[in-house]
């Protein structure tokens, strides 16, 4: 198999973010200079993106055997790249405030795109198990990285040892699935699926140790356990990474694979998605009632969005995957904003995780809180913001499917996460008392300002304005 | 046409008070007050001369379309007839010398203005209520008179009880009204109308005698009756309607608006012809209501709740009248009653005041030379009252339900006899309260004597009394039918059954004989013998106690109506129904501890859970 | 002499187990990593049995990558049982729970 | 484009009012003032300018397509009403905050203007989605009105006021989208356009869930017992403009969703309810009277006197007949207007003694007699006295009902003679009888009057020329009735 130029530039994106990887490297072999390293980062960063806007296509094909590049995977790579740019842009001050030794981080988050990018476009077991291998190992680096914090490393050898573990089950899975069907390409699996109406019984189990290890990725009930830990351990824009990209990775390698071997065939399997999605949204939205730390509460809140998620890719469909689509955008935007502005505030010795941490914010940083509420609104899905088309896009997939009672649990659930976003809202339009002292005493930083007001701004226009990004999604999907 | 200025100018007199009544000068509030509805009284007389004077069988003014919604169109606009006439008359005359007494009796009050404009706004409503054309309009007089009576039951607002006799004077007559409302709404339903001459066309037209429908809807109309006119079983409100000021009581509680129920019935008598035993229960109601007041009256102490408990008694009378359609005879009551019953209530008052507030009868006596204007009013008031024979105004007009309530077609000797103890009653509890109040000898020093402002009210009043009965007397002597002939093209006369004329002399032998013997037992008991009245007391006591709580009906709808309202209310304070919420948040939260538990931050528990999970997965292809 | 590729599959499935097992019932961290390896390298034993079934080298060319794999989690993962040793002066995975609720 | 200008008016003139407050507090008062004045004035210039016809201005533009989403709105007799009030009562809600607000002056003022430019999306929009989406965007500044500026018990309040709209939004959405996908199955294209739907032909037994979920956003904001409870709490702790836009306006929004889309989009289902809904709402009448009788705390008072008098508007929108529908609409504007008063009382009296326990007050009418007569007619008003414009409501929706099912009426007019009970009450405990303290108690400010004397104008206004009113709503209501006056209910409506 030889690769013809057409495939090289279809397959630039991953190439580019490698080759910044090892610029990256190189870079700190001459010499330590967080700037630079950043410029570096962000740049290719951005140099994909931009490369993606203006040469991307939505037309289909493989680079046989691992890859197939198609609008979808092109669209995710897209908000994979734009998401780990603002992430990086966000880390830039956080790190500077802390750490000495802050440029391999770059290193690791461009991997870690890497590894993503490469599970958004892969249709072959092996590059699945790459991708996700260079994104975990990359994390669980990342994850640790505040080596002074103990709540770092805590969170790093959870992540490690539970992510090593399920990749295990993964593998097994895999071993399964190839050992029943003789093949680990997503296509010879599915002809062999197309082949047997009922599931058979070791396609089945290796089916469901597949789904255990995706599960894991994602976080959803009952793999869930990992992520408040995880979330809270992590520095702030790590966070952000994981609850973002290295989601967004795992979603469209589900949906594209559950596509191509057709898996809604089996009803067993669609039970038993069907189950974790309604676990994932009851349970993570109730864990999170009386939950005071902000960043434990958006990790249950991000298991509940992937419960919502899941209800979209039940629906399946053209619908299906726009909604997922958009669904990811807005997700994407809103969880990095949050994870930012609880970046912005955090101070030397810890993050900005405790609720108390927000009493009063309005009144000491407006623009920050405002920054926030929209992110909060948005991820409780209130009109003007994206999240609420965004759920308006999974609910109408659902009822499109006639999956009524998802979305009717959907609806209930998400009256139950109300609850906790308000909460935070409402703590940080208290009063403040002049007497209590502030526990944070953080630097702002202009540039993260300016990111977190660009999503807001982003989100609140696709809030108003949908149609806009809708209409990209078309033109990538079909 | 001048008719819509009757109602308008007190009307324009309250707002001018209520708006202006802090700033202006103390001598200009009455001016004010009495002016507008002096001018009304002139312009009534004005408009009765001119209505008599010509054919028309009624005059009637349009000021604007109220609403008008396929086929229910209500307007505001006037209806003047024989009827109304008689009542604005009282209305406005009547109001006219009570506004007068007032500018002395209350100039010493800190709420003048307030006062008149009150008084003001009520004769507005009144005046709305009798001259309305429709039955929205009349409801809103109706109503109207019913906040201001609240308000003037309650216009000494500091005193707790005031209030509260206010509100239940209030909630009371609400009781009815909603009764009549519903009357109002099956009447629309039938006719698709509720403008009052079209209601009676057509009721006339559609209905047979003795109509089911004709029925309900006449009783519930009695039902708003019973409520304003305090009759059986709502009357339990008038008594302590007299917290207010005493021309408050001569006006609202006496004169007109207790009397609103009289003309409803009177008004919508075509209705009630068709139906039978709706007007044999309006007379059943007279009948007991004025017995049950008659014996309630005679134990009061109370100056002023001996003449409530008489105002309701009387009222009974012009029920009982009404219910042997002796429509005439009613209405002429109505007026004497308003004329007596004003000066009696004004006399009172007086009395009152220069008693320094003092109303116990017991505490009084002696008066008769000490305020003798006062005495020789209250005492012809009084005489016309009892219906003292052939002086009197009341005589002729209560005679003449005597008599209908025995001769009418509808007449019956229960109802007689009735009306005959009430007669007797009557004559004893008023000449008691006479004797206690202005006979023996001197209890309580007297302190200002009432002045020209107070006397003039009084005298006129007691002359109007005298000669008012002359205008309708029965046929033994002069026969005069003056009052019934000029109401006849509203209401009909009434029919006697035949064999009967020849004993209307015994009948009014008998009336005057019962009244005179009562004067004699008051006699006997208040001044001849006192000792024995307190003998008679002690040795029914209980019955006395009964008497004097009026039969006891307020306790009855306090055990059976207020209370458990209150007790029910006050347990649900704090809404159960919220309660229900609240434990789906308690299960919220104890699902949320559960849960926690689970994220214990052992690592194994983790891997555990994740095995589990993997389990339960390959545990659904048994399914 | 050929053994069908089910013992082979069952194999591999008893030697998960057992790492399985052994993660969930050790508290030393390092056993746990080791016993995550163990799992590791069954899943690649049924590559490779699942890959002879079917005559293929892809079964082999995984088993490959898992080794990598396994080598750079454990490199990480050491490193990080250090930083916390340092920390909780003990290498009991239970210890490590300061974060729950 | 006169309608988008109403609301464009409002969110630019809450922003300005917002920028203004950090140089000057009385500044952004007057930005939020003028900006009313001047919807208000638009708004009465359209009215006089209105014809008889149903649909006085329309205005259409695409917004999401691929939904067949547009952002349309439209404008007939009754959202004309229901506009008019709003910034009728805007203006107020500006005046009572006055002096009552000192901190934060800015936001609250944007905030406020939000809130109205919600409210006026809502009552004039004519697509589904759009609908929702202002039915949403008009609870989050309402939400911080509540949860900021209320009283002692302010966040309690703010979350149930909260979450109790937001589910029963969402039932609404998920009904929504229940009934685009229907139309979408009949016709092929997807649509949320109210115009288009209206005619959809629905199986009754999806009809029936869908016109539950409407139902559910609508009875609960109305609200209806047993989904009565977030309103005592958020009326009491909101402060005083925030009472008056929840009683005023927020509380309408649900009748004008009855009025506008259950009974319209739903015929037969809603006649089939009609009798329980009539039930429910002689319920909530004698039910919200009872609680108000207990109550104790002013505020809380009157905010159970909304939910009796809203008791009337579900009785009459299920009587289906044109009476019962005038008097629901002008219950509508009447209660906004008394109720609204009666919650400013209720701020004019904390203002000057810092308590809402009625138990605490009494006498007041020797130290603030213009308070006292105000009160007095607006206590009047709520207990339904003819000659103020409750009556005509209360009177037009039972003799309405009265056709369709005298049993309930006769239930429902008890809640007359209960009303009186509690609105006596107020007058009683806070003017009448006597004074404990001896606080100085000053009456009414010019400021206050100039509240007091326009709603009293308006109150007596519509109590003696409600044919205004009545008139304008008319052609909309007849249409309504030609359309579809379910035959069940038609046939008792007395001789003709």
């Amino acid at each position: 198999m030889e690769f013809s130029n057409i495939n090289i530039v279809d397959v630039l994106p991953g190439i580019f973010l490698v080759t910044a990887s090892v610029l990256a490297m190189l870079s700190i072999a001459i010499k330590r200079n967080h700037i630079f390293i950043f410029v570096v980062t962000t740049t290719s960063l951005m140099g994909v993106f931009l490369y993606l806007i203006f040469y991307a296509s939505n037309h289909k094909f493989n680079v046989e055997p691992l890859f197939v590049i198609d609008g979808f995977g092109t669209f995710v790579t897209g908000l994979i790249v734009m998401s780990a740019l603002a992430v990086s842009l966000l880390s830039y001050a956080y790190f500077e405030q802390r750490e000495e030794r802050k440029e391999e981080y770059y290193i690791l988050l461009l991997l870690a795109t890497l590894g993503s990018d490469i599970l958004v476009i892969s249709k072959h077991f092996v590059s699945f198990f790459l991708g996700l291998e260079i994104l975990s190992i990359s994390l669980y680096a990342m994850v640790a990285y505040l080596r002074k914090r103990n709540k770092s490393d805590e969170a790093g050898l959870k992540y490690l040892i539970l992510a090593a573990f399920s990749s295990a089950f993964l593998l097994f899975g895999m071993a399964l699935v190839y050992s029943a069907s003789g093949s680990m390409d997503f296509s010879g699996i599915a002809s062999y699926v197309a082949s047997n109406p009922t599931l058979p019984l070791p396609l089945f189990a290796g089916m469901c140790l597949l789904v255990v290890g995706i599960g894991f990725k994602l976080g959803v009930v009952p793999f869930h356990m990992w992520a408040p830990d995880v979330y809270e351990g992590a520095p702030a824009p790590v966070a952000a990474f994981i609850a973002s990209i290295s989601k967004g990775g795992m979603i469209v390698l589900l949906v594209r694979f559950f596509d191509q071997i057709n898996g809604f065939q089996y009803p067993v399997l669609v039970l038993a998605f069907a189950c974790i999605a309604v676990a994932s949204m009851f349970i993570g939205n109730i864990l999170a009632i009386q939950q005071t730390n902000v960043k434990r509460i958006l990790a249950y809140s991000s298991i509940a969005h992937m419960g919502y998620i899941f209800v979209a890719f039940l629906a399946g469909g053209e619908l299906g995957k726009e909604a997922v689509s958009f669904y990811l955008v807005a997700y994407f935007l809103t969880i990095i904003g949050t994870f930012g502005v609880i970046a912005i505030l955090s101070d030397h010795d810890r993050d900005a995780e405790l609720l108390d941490d927000y009493k009063g914010l309005f009144w000491r940083h407006p623009k920050i809180a405002m920054v926030m509420t929209a992110m909060l609104l948005s991820l409780a899905g209130i009109p003007l913001t994206a999240g609420f088309v965004g759920k308006f896009y999974l609910i109408t997939s659902g009822a499109n499917a006639q999956l009524w009672w998802l979305v009717i649990v959907l609806v209930v659930s998400s009256v139950i996460g109300l609850y906790y976003y308000i909460r935070i809202i409402a703590m940080m339009f208290e009063k403040m008392e002049g007497t209590d002292e502030l526990a944070l005493h953080p630097r702002l930083y202009l540039i993260n300002l300016i990111t977190l007001v660009v999503i807001s701004v982003l989100i609140i226009f696709y809030g108003v304005y949908p149609q806009g990004l809708i209409d990209r999604i078309r033109d990538f999907l079909y | 046409m001048s008719l819509w200025l009757i109602p308008a100018l007190p009307l324009l007199g309250a707002f001018v008070l209520i708006v202006f009544g802090q700033q202006l000068p103390k001598r200009l509030i009455p001016i004010i007050g009495s002016g507008s509805v002096g001018l009304s009284a002139a312009l009534t007389f004005a408009l009765g001369y001119r209505f008599i004077s010509s054919s028309a069988s009624s005059f009637h003014i349009k000021a604007w379309q109220w609403m008008d919604i396929n086929g229910f169109s209500p307007a505001v606009a006037f209806h003047l007839d024989a009827l109304s006439l008689v009542f604005i008359f009282v209305i406005t005359f009547v109001g006219f010398l009570i506004h007068v007494y007032s500018a002395e009796f209350m100039v010493h009050d800190d709420g003048y203005a307030r006062f008149f404009a009150y008084l003001n706004l009520f004769v507005c409503s009144m005046l709305t209520l009798v001259l309305a054309d429709n039955f929205v309009l009349m409801y809103l007089g109706w109503e109207g008179v019913g906040l201001c009576s609240y308000l003037l039951i309650g216009f000494w607002y500091a005193e707790e009880k005031n209030g509260y006799a206010a509100r239940k004077a209030f909630i009371v007559t609400r009781v009815g009204d909603i009764s009549l409302a519903f009357g109002l709404f099956m009447l629309f339903q039938q006719f698709h109308t509720l403008n009052i001459q079209e209601v009676a066309a057509q009721a006339a037209q559609h209905w047979t005698v003795g109509s089911e429908t004709a029925l309900i809807i006449s009783l519930l109309l009695l039902g708003g009756a019973v409520g304003k006119s305090a009759q059986l079983p709502l009357q339990t409100w008038l008594p302590d309607a007299m917290a207010g000021p005493s021309p408050v009581s001569a006006l609202i509680h006496a004169a007109t608006m207790v009397t609103a129920g009289v003309y409803l019935i009177a008004r919508t008598h075509v209705i009630f012809e068709l139906a039978p035993d709706a007007l044999m229960i309006v007379g059943i109601i007279g009948a007991v209501t004025l017995v049950l007041a008659g014996f309630a009256a005679l134990t009061q102490f109370d100056l002023k709740r001996v003449l409530a408990y008489s105002t309701i008694s009387q009222i009974g009378y012009m029920f009982l009248a009404l219910g042997v359609s002796a429509w005439s005879a009613a209405i002429f009551h109505f007026m004497i009653h308003a004329f007596f019953k004003a000066l009696l209530f004004l006399a009172a008052g007086a009395v009152i005041e220069s008693l320094h507030h003092e109303h116990d009868m017991f505490k009084m006596g002696g008066l008769k030379n000490k305020l003798p204007v006062v005495y020789w009013t209250f005492l012809i008031g009084a005489g016309s009252l009892a219906a003292l024979p052939l002086i009197t105004g009341g005589f002729y007009s209560k005679d003449q339900i005597l008599w209908l309530s025995l001769a009418g077609e509808h007449g019956h000797i229960w109802f007689f006899l009735a009306a005959l103890v009430g007669a007797f009653v009557t004559s004893v509890y008023t000449f008691r309260m006479m004797f206690l109040t202005f006979f023996g000898k001197e209890n309580t020093p007297v302190g200002h004597v009432p002045g020209k402002g107070m006397n003039i009210p009084l005298i006129v009043l007691a002359i109007l009394t005298t000669v008012g009965g002359f205008i309708e007397l029965p046929h033994t002597f002069g026969h005069v039918t003056f009052f019934s002939d000029f109401l006849k093209p509203i209401l009909p006369a009434v029919t006697m059954q035949e064999e009967m004329e020849s004993f209307e002399w015994l009948i009014q032998l008998v009336a005057a004989l019962v009244a005179l013997s009562g004067v004699g037992v008051a006699y006997y008991f208040f001044i001849y013998k006192p000792d024995q009245a307190d003998e008679l007391k002690s040795s029914a006591a209980d019955l006395h106690s009964f008497w004097l709580s009026g039969w006891g009906f307020d306790k009855l709808y306090d055990k059976l109506v207020v209370q458990p309202y209150v007790y029910l209310s006050n347990v649900n304070k704090n809404d159960v129904i919220d309660k229900l919420y609240e434990s789906v948040v308690t299960v919220a939260n104890w699902l949320n501890r559960i849960l926690a538990y689970t994220q214990s931050g052992i690592l194994r528990w983790y891997i555990m859970g994740i095995v589990i999970g993997g389990i339960l997965l390959m545990a659904l292809a048994l399914i | 002499m050929q053994v069908s590729a089910e013992y082979g599959l069952l194999l591999a499935s008893v030697l998960f187990t057992l790492g399985l097992i052994g993660v969930l019932v050790r508290r030393n961290i390092i056993f746990m990593l080791v016993c995550v390896e163990i799992m590791l390298n069954a899943a690649g034993l049924a590559f490779i049995v699942a890959g002879s079934k079917w005559t293929q080298a892809d079964g082999q060319v995984m088993f490959i990558f898992i080794l990598t794999m396994a080598a750079a989690e454990v490199s990480v993962g050491l490193a990080l049982i250090l930083q916390i040793y340092h920390q909780l002066k003990t290498l009991d995975g239970d210890a490590a729970n300061s974060m729950k609720g | 484009m006169i309608l988008v200008a109403f609301i464009a008016i409002l969110m630019t003139g809450g922003i300005i009012a917002w920028i203004a407050a950090s140089w000057s507090h009385s500044a952004s008062r007057w930005i939020s003032l003028v900006t009313l004045l001047v919807d208000f004035s638009l708004a009465i210039s359209v009215w006089m300018n209105s014809s008889g016809l149903e649909w006085i201005e329309k205005f259409s533009v695409p917004w999401v397509p691929d939904f067949g989403i547009s952002f349309s709105l439209a404008l007939d007799g009754l959202s004309l009403l229901m506009l008019v009030l709003t910034f009728f009562l805007g203006i107020f809600g500006v005046l009572v905050s006055w002096n009552e607000i000192q901190e934060r002056v800015g936001f609250f003022h944007f905030n406020l203007l939000w809130v109205l430019a919600g409210i006026s999306g809502v009552f004039l929009t004519m697509d589904l989605f759009l609908f929702y989406f202002f039915w949403e965007v008009m609870l989050i500044p309402m939400y911080f009105l509540i949860g900021i500026w209320g009283h002692e018990n302010k966040r309690y309040a703010a979350f149930k006021f909260f979450i109790f709209t937001q589910a029963s939004g969402l039932l609404m959405l998920l009904a929504i989208l229940g009934l685009y996908f229907v139309h979408k199955s009949n016709s092929g294209t997807g649509t949320f356009d109210y115009f288009q739907l209206l005619g959809t032909q629905i199986p009754l037994g999806t009809s029936r869930w869908l016109m539950l979920g409407f139902l559910a956003a609508f009875i609960v904001k109305l609200p209806v017992v047993p989904f009565h409870t977030w309103l005592p709490d958020a009326h009491s702790q909101a402060p005083t403009a925030g009472s008056l836009i929840l009683a005023g306006l927020l509380l309408k929004t649900g009748a004008y969703g009855l009025i506008r889309f259950v009974v319209p989009l739903f015929p037969e289902a809603s006649a089939e309810l009609a009798p329980w809904a009539m039930l429910l709402g002689v319920v909530g009448i004698l039910y919200g009277a009872s609680l108000a009788f207990a109550q104790t705390d002013l505020k809380r008072l009157v905010a159970y006197t909304s939910v009796s008098h809203m008791g009337f508007v579900i009785l009459g929108v299920f009587a289906f007949n044109q009476l019962a529908m005038q008097g629901v609409v002008m219950q509508m504007i009447t209660h906004a207007i008394s109720t609204g008063a009666l919650f400013a009382i209720a701020g004019v009296l904390y203002e000057r003694i810092h308590t809402r326990d009625i138990l605490a007050m009494g006498g007041f009418w020797g130290k603030a007699p213009f308070m006292g007569v105000v009160t007095l007619i607006f206590v009047m008003a709520s207990l339904g006295l003819p000659g103020l414009g409750n009556f005509v409501a209360e009177f037009l929706t039972l003799i309405g009902s009265w056709q369709a099912n005298p049993m309930l009426t006769i239930f429902a007019a008890i809640g007359i003679v209960t009303a009186t009970a509690y609105s006596l009450r107020i007058m009683q405990k806070v003017f009448l009888g006597k004074w404990q303290s001896e606080k100085a108690m000053p009456d009414l400010s010019l400021r206050e009057k100039l509240i007091f004397i326009p709603l009293i104008v308006t109150i007596i206004w519509l109590g003696l020329f409600p044919q205004t009113v009545i008139n304008t709503v008319k052609p909309m209501i007849d249409k309504q009735f030609k359309i579809e006056q379910p035959t069940s209910i038609q046939n008792n409506n007395g001789v003709q």
